[in-house]
């Protein structure tokens, strides 16, 4: 019941994660969410999805979080995954 | 995170007697976080809520008025990761509380376009002694500094720089 | 000793260009130490003049709701030694303001009679970043704890005891 | 000049000390603060005096202080001198 009404739904994320990114990654990139599909051949890992994106290597500062927990870059992904890739925070 | 009933104002532990220990872990958590897009007085925040701990050690946080090169800084410009960012403050927050046995934590964080002298960020922890109080203050400011995902821009004219890196303690 | 010109609310030496070095040794002593006999409300003193440092560590004690053997307590009693108490302060505040290379301090501490959860002691430490401003202001309080002539009394009903030493850290 | 000035001065304290006590001293002794002579023959020290109040023995804990300064029991007093005898202090 629920796979029928989600193959029905215009904005369909059962093969795409959300993919987000923050301060300077987003001033370099030129947008801050995108989604983006999975690769339908096997699994993808928070790394691949980055390279996918084009946008260089993986700065080795960036932090990965998926599902908003700090992760490994080689975590695998899952359909409706939410990934952020993090610049060094700066708060406080 | 925006926490409207405030669970800051509990009454000493020290205070109680009998059988509140038992129902300790049944009432609400015992830190406060809030994320503020525009100015707020530490003081008047304060004077509502902190009086009912022998110890409360406090951190105020302010702009500087130069960048971290030195130069003229008309703003500070600072954002977040919304959800994730008041989660792992409350997380460690009580993390900090639980380990040092403090009794309250309130983390108040600015975002948004902040001038020099405005507050970013006020610390609150009471105990019924300075040393938990002084301690779980120190450390979770470590913690809205190094693990928590805020980031800053300086920005002077229309230029803007995002900082890499945190002052030095 | 009752500072009426207040030197706590100096520019920061990091907004300052030139030759304000140069002046500093002429300046006023940046340390405010005050002994009050009646209530203060510490929000209020704060408000009015913490704001030119982009770090400021505070804390405040109050009197606990119990003796220190546990058992209910009516008042606590604060005597001092006038003069040597003000003067000792005053001077061991200078001290860990130069060599923490703090900005500016502020302390007040009660005598008298108080009540459970009147404040007894405030102390602020401003500085250009954190680590001095804490540990500045945490050795300051140890300070007030173990180096100034401060005696406490506790009374319950018509029966007073004079502490024979600190809580502990 | 100034000799002959406190010669003739009522409350002339050019041979004894002012004696302060504190907390748990002053209660136990019945006064706060008194003047005491200084013995004519040779020096005298706070020690000393101490004992010539007949509160017993001095406890380890309680410091001393002339003139508004910390001093070891030994210290020599001088006429006009401010002793104060210190219980542990508990502030803060």
């Amino acid at each position: 019941m629920e796979a029928r009404l989600q193959a029905v739904m215009p904005h369909d994320d059962s093969g795409s994660v959300r993919v987000l990114l923050f301060a300077a990654l987003r001033d370099q990139a030129g947008w801050e969410e995108k989604r983006m599909p999975l690769a339908g051949d096997g699994p993808q890992t928070a790394l691949q999805l980055w390279m996918a994106l084009e946008l260089g290597a993986l700065p080795a500062a960036v932090r990965v979080a998926v599902n908003q927990q700090l992760v490994d870059p080689d975590q695998q992904l899952h359909a409706g995954d939410e990934l952020a890739f993090l610049p060094p925070f700066t708060g406080g | 995170m925006l926490v409207t009933n405030s669970p800051f104002c509990l009454p000493s532990p020290v205070a109680e007697m009998g059988d509140a220990k038992a129902q300790r872990s049944e009432r609400p958590k015992a830190v406060q976080v809030e994320i503020h897009s525009e100015p707020f007085s530490p003081w008047q925040r304060l004077e509502s809520c902190c009086d009912r701990f022998a110890a409360s050690a406090v951190f105020i946080g302010r702009v500087r008025p130069e960048s971290a090169q030195g130069t003229h800084l008309d703003a500070l410009e600072l954002t977040h990761y919304p959800g994730m960012c008041e989660r792992r403050i409350d997380e460690d927050a009580e993390r900090l509380r639980q380990l040092h046995g403090a009794g309250a934590v309130l983390v108040l964080h600015r975002v948004g376009r902040l001038s020099p002298g405005e507050v970013i960020v006020l610390v609150v922890v009471q105990a019924d002694r300075r040393g938990p109080a002084q301690r779980c203050c120190n450390e979770l400011l470590e913690v809205l500094k190094h693990d928590a995902p805020f980031w800053k821009r300086e920005w002077c004219g229309d230029q803007g720089a995002w900082l890499s890196g945190n002052t030095p303690l």
